[in-house]
């Protein structure tokens, strides 16, 4: 090869990759064996999963009690989760005191707010604009009605009865659906050149973010009755929702700014260039861009949400996880060692398939509009 | 709320007002007017309300005897404590558990956050595995968990779980040995004041006569050799101590021990030190795994488990064997093991010379309970796993992307440079990745403390428990218990975030 | 899209808020047909929803009888799930119309929260337990025997109190913790269990076989529950009040749910007043002259809601004790309906 | 109260951030208007005893042991004694009371339209009572019944001993009924013998135109003192109806109302508790909570009642606890002992029983 | 790396140094082939670069040019056949790949500077500590190198302040810091606009005259016609042809080199 010239002949075929590169040896080389260290590491790790996963198995499945078992079955000594306890008291857990005949009505308003969120989050399915009209505005208000009753000859259902995943779900779609354009006027707010305006947002915000949860809705429960002209009340259910509206709204608003900060100062001054005014700017030309940018960062706080519905039992409201709580201080009827953790095992499985299922979908916008951000 | 209901949509149509600036005043003067009135009416409404209700307002309930109880408090507390003072109580209560949860979660956040990272599919779909599980689901219900479900279900005082170092868990929560220093431990804690701070200025000098000269002092580098040489020795004979005594017993353990520890510790100085740290590595590791795995399977024969622990323990000597043999010569290595050693070794010194006395009070089960030691409620047992299994999640996650924002061309060019994998990480990739993680991991610091005031929900006496909980109930006083509470919180924030402006001001990237 | 979502949620904050009046709470209970009641999260026989998802208890019943009263409706009764801290807030700003909550008679409650007590619908306090075979009948018979007790705790002062005024001997086996004391008390390590006599049924349901443990009718210290209204409206006071008494009257009378028709019949005039046959004692507190008669047809006497609540018969399983009637060796007393 | 903030209009806020600089005066400003106002309203009562300098008390009818006058015209008894309570509690001074004697059922007049500020005794608690006149029960201070008064020489010991007797009873009220019921109920014969007035009873009594009398425990206490030698005659200790005597305050003043109830629950209390007036002084060093809180050596409980924090204390210093006030008029030195009976405390069998100060 | 351009310099080219004189051997590779899992990215590569040679690869994107070079310092790791960098043969054993490592210098399209260092430290990190050299002694030398590149007076100022022509030549004068025998280039300009793309060539023809032993991956053909005395072009992960680049350039012998010249030189 010293010599200058040289032209390949022939092509060398691609030759399959020698057996340590390839197939499931490579892969158990490279990945589970790299080096001595990754070798003891993945021995430690499989030492592990054969000291968890057997008990788990036996507590989940194997030696757990099904939904049509008993009680007595639930107390043997070596029982697994109580999952007959779960599904007696299902209806509790998803509908609260909701009058039990009643109980079609959540059942439309589950139905229907499916029906509209699914086509709303496929992209490929047309009419996005009808759609979201409908979910945003026409749904929220059909469901009221629908679920308090007292128009059309439905009985009335106060919200003190309203519980479960039920009141989850309302808190959190109202919340997502209030906080998200609460969020972007913050954030708007935040931006903007007016010292008044721009101080009291950032007072709002940042106020709101240095407080927990707990004290707002303290706030809501405690102090709101105070606040307001006397013999007013607010209903409860409302109460959580302002309160948690308002806390994610700070948060969000931080997000939109985030995103705000990266559109480039052209798109500004193209948008005043083509002479339109300042809401017509920020809906046709920035906020578009800006949202696009965050889109990981809303669904977090959205998860966030999701997750923060859970501390409504300070106003009292008994949404999933009280629910159970309260199952679990009270079914003396099915009181064993296992029932209360088998509980909270499902309302953390609920949980976790709901924020487990928005990281996903926001995962694959993300890929999908390909604007996320590296980390 | 105010701002938002005076959204520019109001805006005056009047040809004349359609200047911006004139626009802008009017908008602000709106929104003050609008906000004014509503404090106002706030304010009103609040005053008619207590004064309908016959309450009074103020602070002066804070000099009033409390008259209850706190389950657990690290300052003198009595019922006949003030409301100040249990104000003081929530704060300790909610910082401590701060403290603590903030320590630990950093540990696990960052070794589950590199976990995850791992090459190693088993390690890192465990990691993954355990992320995505915790953050997706509510902390409150994870505190319920930790709290009702598995505290609950830990045995009773007579069968507590016995853990190494005489520490114990049971349905009373966590029982730990208490430090009872004497008089002249105090000594021994200044020195090791001293020690620490002579250390890491021993360290510093070091480091930059490296970089001046090339190479580490000469005193530095025998010195380094000798603490080298004390630390295999020491590290030896922990371990063969415990071996022979614990796993495998042994007449004259201690001797047998030391012999062997004195041979390990002699080979490290000769060129022989290779074998010597694969020994080391072997004796240590086989040490832990045999304990682990004996207590994880308690049901397998343990000769079994010894045999299996020898293997990977064996395992684990060639990685350190192979990584001492890689091992810079001790001329151009950083002496750590100098460093620890008169950081923790001159306080020994003055701890065995001036004959202080370090006596842990262990807890110890009596007929009925434990006594003595430090009891550590379940409430804050619970409360502290929670927050710290919780943050955790978080903050590997904010690890791993800080270490991911670290391009994989910075390592390359590191290496190209011929870099030793120490030193890239050192010198490159941590100061880095550090600036990305240390903004989102203090935020998250913020949110464990934050989230501590879920310990009310289960009963913990931290500052929302305490103050907007029970005190206010006990007072009345909504208003004050509650601004005081909220300003706590707003005042950690505040200062948290100016330090981290400072901090972004500092280290932030100069860019064109 | 803002514009829009900002109006749906004024429509809906109007829809869900009510108004109350503050003065006269009966007149605004009536206007919206319901009473309010504030109640516990969920605590078994006083507060709790049954397998069927409905708010049951003893601190139910009196909001049910409440309503009966007013509404001859038991059903019509709205309940607001209230923690701890925000139950006195709440009754103050009206959010609830009364508030029957475990909550504790105390003089700092009564006297700076703006509220008031209506009595105490529930006695709760210290109370021992033994075992059955011992054969013991009441706490006067103690003397002497081994009592398991937590430490440091009002619980050990107060029966070092009751035996000293008793002048019986006073022998105790102490602990640090409760699931202790419970745990030596099982364990045979002393003859008696003292705590709080609610906590003692807890404690009890769950031994092997809570029927070999009895809790004695004695309680020696003070944690009266009752219900609570607001301050300053002396109608709506009055009502709440009487409503109280009434159940306690138709207990003493013998007049229960099942045998209330009949009893319209009676010719017992302290009868023929409660079931407003006789005199008219509603109309001065508002109400129709039966108010009484609906309590009882629809609620049942106090004994009844008891035993249905959290008597023996129940999983809570508590004697009466003081709840008795005055005339059984409780200290339930109601004055005369007259 | 009053926070140094609202003095200084935020002259160098520290260095933190910009919008807690202009937060700062926003926040002081609230914060002003919240902590300035205040005002406990309606404390009419209070105010006008307070104004007055002394409590107008009343009672119904002179009664011995509840309401007497000596020969100089000072009232004692039971009824003034909780007079004297409330006194001390609101003046600090039990003697500063003026107590007046009303008759006939015009007892409520006089508390309605402010002539007294309370009655401590007004015929016994009813619904009607409750709920009609304008009238709040603030509390049992007295469990009466209807009850038997017999001769010592007749050697009966209960009520449902009796048999055979003839019975002198008012006629018109209840007590007529009551007796038939009781004399059913338990299968045994007896003989009324009607009058319409107290005063006959015990004229007929003394006559031995009956064997035993029968009236409410306060009369028949009354009427046993007026005999010449009350320790031959003994009231038995059953009741066969249910009375209740407390004191009674006008509808609608809510802080009166505690004061009152809560003056009264303070006897009780302290019996509980083991205060007496002679041992008050040296109680105050005392560690038991329960004894500390109520001499206000721990906690406050006065304030919000428009009182000192010690006014417990000074109820007990002033007239003692129950225990004493019950035995000062109705003990053994009265020479007719009337057993305490349902009056004991709720520990002790009786009924008496009192929310804890807490 | 589709932007191909054929930026030349203005200047003659001293070439006088350029002459293949030394007969060691500065790298062989033998019968090399690597696979990405399944992919057989570079197949049967033979290859023996003199001291002093100045390589250019070229070849369409996807062809392995990068990744041959950078199997030379082990970025990559190979799986079949030898690489001998200086009689060093690369095996998994760290020590010789740190040996290799420290003749060898790279320099990346991205530049890769450590954007938390002035340019000075970035110049002095390796030399501190990887050669033990005084602070001193290793800041005369950065500025030295600093000079070669003609921006000393950048020294204090940190990358990010940088425009991405001074970028690449701080990352090369880094390499040189650390007086490598060998020096790659991977696409060094692709990433440059085109007037910096000039400024960059400069620093690497000056270097090439001095005698420096190179293999460049880059599609600036110019460059390759002023100073490569050889052109290697790759497809498939194999090496198509290589010729002196007058030749190479003039009288492509192999189709798809035709078809590749023809492409970007129009």
């Amino acid at each position: 090869m010293t010599d200058f010239g040289f032209v390949r002949a022939d092509m060398v075929p691609s030759k399959p990759a020698p057996i340590n590169t390839s197939g499931v040896g490579a892969w158990f080389r490279k990945n589970l064996f790299a080096t001595p260290l990754d070798g003891v590491l993945t021995i430690l790790g499989l030492v592990f999963l054969v000291w968890i996963v057997p008990p788990l198995y036996n507590f989940f499945i194997g030696h757990a009690v099904g939904p049509g078992g008993t009680v007595e079955e639930c107390r043997l000594e070596n029982a697994g989760a109580c999952w007959a306890y779960i599904s007696s008291e299902m209806e509790f857990f998803i509908y609260g005191f909701y009058d039990i005949p009643e109980q079609w009505r959540p059942n439309i308003v589950f139905a229907l707010g499916a029906l509209l969120l699914i086509p709303l989050l496929i992209p490929k399915v047309p009419f996005k604009r009808t759609n979201a009209v409908l979910f945003l505005l026409v749904f929220p208000v059909v469901s009221y009605f629908l679920l308090a009753g007292g128009v059309f000859g439905l009985k009335p259902i106060p919200t003190e009865k309203w519980g479960g995943l039920l009141v989850t779900l309302i808190i959190s779609v109202v919340g997502i659906s209030c906080s998200f354009p609460l969020g972007i006027i913050l954030a708007l707010g935040r931006q903007s050149k007016m010292p008044v305006i721009k101080t009291l947002c950032i007072a709002f915000i940042e106020l709101i973010r240095a407080v927990p949860l707990i004290t707002i809705l303290f706030m809501a429960s405690i102090m709101l009755p105070l606040f307001m002209p006397q013999g007013t009340t607010v209903d409860k259910l409302l109460r959580a929702l302002v309160g948690v509206t308002l806390f994610t709204s700070a948060y969000m608003a931080e997000v939109v700014r985030g995103g705000l900060q990266a559109i480039p100062r052209g798109q500004y001054e193209a948008g005043a260039s083509l002479g339109l005014g300042y809401w017509q700017r920020m809906y046709f030309i920035i906020l578009p861009q800006a949202l696009k940018h965050v889109i990981p960062g809303i669904v977090n706080n959205f998860i966030s949400l999701f997750k923060d519905t859970s501390l409504v039992y300070i106003v009292g409201m008994k949404d999933l996880l009280e629910a159970v709580k309260t199952k679990n201080d009270t079914a003396l009827e099915w009181q064993s060692a296992n029932t209360a953790t088998t509980g909270y095992l499902f309302a953390a499985m609920v949980f976790w398939v709901f924020c487990f299922g928005m990281s996903r979908y926001s995962m694959y916008m993300e890929r999908r509009l390909n604007t996320g951000y590296k980390r | 709320m105010t701002t938002l209901d005076t959204g520019p949509a109001a805006a005056p149509r009047v040809a004349f007002y359609n200047d911006p600036v004139i626009r802008g005043i009017i908008y602000q003067v709106v929104v003050a007017v609008l906000l004014v009135t509503f404090i106002a009416w706030i304010v009103g409404n609040t005053a008619t309300n207590l004064a309908a209700q016959n309450k009074t307002t103020g602070f002066d309930f804070l000099w009033k005897t409390a008259g209850f109880d706190i389950s657990f408090s690290l300052l003198p507390w009595s019922r006949g404590s003030y409301y100040w003072e249990a104000f003081l109580v929530g704060i300790t209560n909610t910082l401590l558990v701060a403290f603590i949860g903030i320590i630990l979660a950093t540990m696990l956040g960052f070794t589950i956050g590199i976990a995850r990272l791992s090459s190693n599919f088993i390690v890192a779909r465990l990691a993954t595995i355990y992320i995505e599980t915790i953050r997706n689901i509510p902390l409150l219900l994870q505190l319920f968990f930790w709290y009702f479900a598995v505290l609950k279900a830990m045995p009773a005082v007579r069968e507590s779980l016995a853990l190494p170092l005489d520490i114990f868990i049971n349905q009373r929560g966590l029982m730990v040995p208490r430090p009872t220093p004497d008089q002249e431990f105090t000594w021994v804690l200044v020195t090791f004041g001293l020690a620490l701070a002579g250390a890491i200025a021993l360290g510093i000098w070091a480091t930059r006569v490296r970089t001046l000269t090339g190479k580490y002092p000469r005193e530095v580098v025998l010195a380094g050799k000798v603490a080298d040489a004390c630390v295999t020795f020491l590290v030896a004979f922990t371990a063969l101590f415990i071996l022979f005594s614990v796993a495998f017993p042994l007449s004259h353990a201690p001797l047998v021990a030391a012999v062997v520890a004195v041979v390990l510790a002699a080979f490290s100085l000769t060129r022989f030190a290779a074998i010597s740290r694969g020994v080391l590595t072997f004796l240590i590791a086989f040490v832990l795994l045999d304990t682990i795995v004996g207590a994880m399977f308690a049901w397998v024969p343990s000769l079994l488990v010894s045999v299996l622990s020898a293997m990977i323990a064996l395992t684990i000597a060639r990685v350190g064997y192979v990584g001492a043999l890689s091992r810079p010569p001790s001329e151009a290595r950083f002496p750590l093991a100098l460093l620890v050693l008169i950081a923790l070794g001159v306080p020994g010194l003055v701890y065995w010379l001036t004959g202080a006395t370090l006596v842990f009070e262990v807890p110890v089960l009596q007929r009925f309970n434990f006594v003595g030691g430090l009891q550590l409620p379940p409430e804050f047992v619970a409360l502290a796993f929670g927050l710290t299994i919780y943050t955790a999640a978080f903050i590997a996650e904010t690890v791993r992307g800080g270490i991911q924002a670290v391009s994989r061309g910075q390592t390359e060019a590191a290496q190209s440079l011929g870099l030793k994998d120490g030193d890239r990480l050192r010198l490159v990739v941590v100061p880095q990745a550090m600036r990305v993680i240390i903004p989102p991991l203090t935020s998250q610091y913020l949110n464990l403390t934050k989230n501590s005031s879920l310990g009310a929900a289960i009963g913990y006496p931290e500052l929302v428990n305490v103050f907007a909980g029970t005190s206010l109930n006990q007072t009345g006083r909504a208003i004050e218990c509650i601004a005081m509470v909220m300003l706590v919180y707003l005042t950690l924030s505040l200062l948290t975030s100016a330090i981290m402006n400072w901090y972004n001001a500092r280290v932030s990237l100069v860019e064109r | 899209m803002q514009k829009t979502l900002v109006t749906i949620a004024l429509a809906a904050s109007l829809g869900l808020a009510a108004t109350t009046a503050q003065a006269a709470i009966l007149d605004d209970v009536k206007a919206k047909g319901y009473v309010q009641c504030g109640v516990t999260g969920g605590v078994p026989g006083f507060s709790a929803p049954d397998s069927n998802n409905v708010w049951t208890g003893l601190e139910v019943d009196y909001c049910r009888a409440l309503a009966a009263a007013i509404f001859n409706d038991a059903d019509a009764v709205r309940y607001t799930s209230l923690t701890s801290q925000e139950r006195f807030t709440a009754l103050s700003a009206g959010e609830i119309d009364v508030l029957s909550r475990t909550t504790t008679w105390t003089m700092s409650r009564d006297t700076q929260l703006g509220i008031s007590f209506v009595g105490t619908m529930f006695y709760d306090g210290q109370g021992f337990m033994v075992r059955k075979a011992d054969g013991i009948a009441s706490a006067l018979d103690l003397s002497g025997a081994a009592i398991c007790i937590e430490s440091g705790t009002t619980t050990e002062l107060n029966a070092a109190d009751y035996f000293a005024a008793n002048n019986l001997e006073f022998n105790t086996v102490v602990f640090v913790d409760q699931d202790e004391v419970v745990k030596a008390y099982e364990d045979g390590r002393c003859d008696v269990y003292t705590t709080d006599s609610s906590a003692l049924a807890a404690e009890r349901s769950k031994f092997a076989v809570p029927d070999d443990h009895i809790i004695l009718p004695e309680i020696i210290s003070k944690e009266p529950l009752g219900p609570v209204v607001r301050a300053g409206d002396s109608a709506w006071f009055n009502i709440a009040r009487w409503t109280y008494f009434a159940l306690l009257e138709a207990e003493e009378l013998g007049v229960s749910s099942a045998n209330v028709d009949e009893m319209l019949g009676s010719d017992n005039p302290a009868i023929k007043r409660l079931l407003g046959v006789e005199g008219d004692f509603g109309t001065p507190l508002g109400l129709t002259k039966d108010w009484a008669y609906q309590i009882v047809k629809l609620v049942g006497n106090y004994a009844e809601s008891y035993e249905r609540n959290v008597g023996p018969a129940t999983p809570i399983g508590l004697e009466r004790g003081l709840n008795a009637l005055w005339r059984d060796g409780g200290i339930q007393y109601a004055p005369p309906i007259r | 109260m009053r926070l140094p903030i609202c003095e200084r209009k935020a002259g160098k806020p520290p260095d933190l951030t910009r919008f807690f600089k202009r937060l700062l005066p926003l926040v002081a400003g609230l914060a002003c208007t919240l902590t300035l106002a205040t005002v406990p309203a309606g404390a009419q009562t209070l105010q006008t005893v307070r104004d007055r300098g002394f409590l107008i008390c009343g009672a119904t009818n002179p009664l011995p042991g509840f309401a007497q006058q000596d020969g100089e015209g000072r009232w004692s008894g039971f009824d003034v004694d909780l007079c004297r309570g409330i006194a001390a509690a609101v003046l600090g001074d039990a003697d500063k009371i003026e107590f007046r004697s009303l008759r006939g059922e015009a007892r409520f007049a006089p508390l309605q339209t402010g002539m007294v500020d309370v009655l401590t005794r007004s015929g016994p608690w009813t619904q009607r009572r409750d709920t009609l006149y304008g009238a709040a029960y603030t509390g049992t201070a007295f469990f009466d019944g209807q009850a038997f008064l017999v001769p010592q020489s007749m050697g009966v010991v209960s009520a449902f001993e009796l048999d055979n007797i003839s019975v002198c009873i008012i006629d018109g009220g209840e007590e007529l009924e009551r007796v038939a019921e009781f004399f059913f109920t338990n299968q045994a014969s007896y003989t009324e013998v009607p009058y319409e007035d107290v005063a006959d009873l015990a004229v007929a009594y003394q006559a031995g135109l009956c064997q035993v009398v029968s009236a409410s425990g306060r009369q028949l206490q009354a009427i046993r003192r007026a005999l010449p030698d009350p320790s031959a005659h003994r009231i038995l200790p059953e009741r066969i109806s249910k009375e209740l005597l407390g004191p009674v305050v006008r509808e609608g003043d809510t802080q009166w109302f505690n004061i009152v109830r809560w003056t009264l629950f303070t006897l009780i209390n302290a019996e509980e508790v083991g205060i007496t007036q002679l041992n008050v002084d040296s109680l105050l060093a005392a560690r038991t909570p329960a004894v500390r809180r109520i001499l206000g050596v721990d906690g406050d409980f006065g304030t919000a009642l428009g009182l000192t924090p010690s006014f417990m204390a000074d109820v007990l210093r002033a007239v003692g606890n129950y225990g004493e006030l019950y035995d000062r008029h109705f003990g053994p030195q009265t020479g007719a002992a009337l057993l305490r009976g349902q009056n004991a405390l709720w520990g002790n069998g009786g009924l008496l029983y009192a929310a804890p100060v807490r | 790396m589709s932007q191909v351009s054929e930026t030349t310099v203005d200047r003659p080219v001293d070439t006088s140094h350029m002459k293949v004189s030394s007969t060691n051997v500065a790298i062989e590779v033998i019968g090399m082939h690597k696979w990405y899992s399944d992919f057989h990215v570079l197949r049967d590569i033979n290859l023996k670069v003199m001291e002093g040679e100045r390589i250019v690869i070229a070849g369409p994107s996807g062809s392995g040019k990068s990744t041959l070079i950078r199997c030379i310092n082990r970025l990559e790791e190979h799986q079949e056949g030898q690489i001998i960098v200086n009689g060093t043969e690369l095996t998994a054993d760290l020590k010789r790949i740190d040996e290799v490592r420290r003749e060898v210098g790279m320099v990346f399209q991205h530049f890769n500077l450590f954007p938390h260092l002035t340019i000075l430290e970035n110049l002095t990190l390796a030399p501190i500590w990887v050669r033990g050299i005084p602070k001193a002694e290793a800041e005369a030398t950065a500025m030295h190198y600093l000079e070669r590149v003609k921006i000393p007076e950048q020294a204090l100022k940190y990358p990010g302040q940088l425009s991405g022509g001074q970028q690449q030549r701080v990352a090369i004068a880094r390499s040189l810091c650390m007086q490598p025998k060998i020096m790659l280039f991977d696409e060094p300009t692709s990433a440059l606009d085109p007037e910096m793309v000039k400024e960059v060539l400069e620093v690497m023809i000056s270097l090439a005259e001095e005698g420096m032993t190179m293999i460049c991956v880059t599609h600036e053909m110019g460059f390759a016609r002023q100073v490569a005395n050889r052109v290697i072009f790759m497809d498939q992960g194999q090496i198509i042809e290589q010729n002196e680049p007058e030749a190479f350039f003039s009288n492509p012998q192999h189709e798809r080199t035709k078809l590749f010249l023809s492409q970007i030189l129009h």
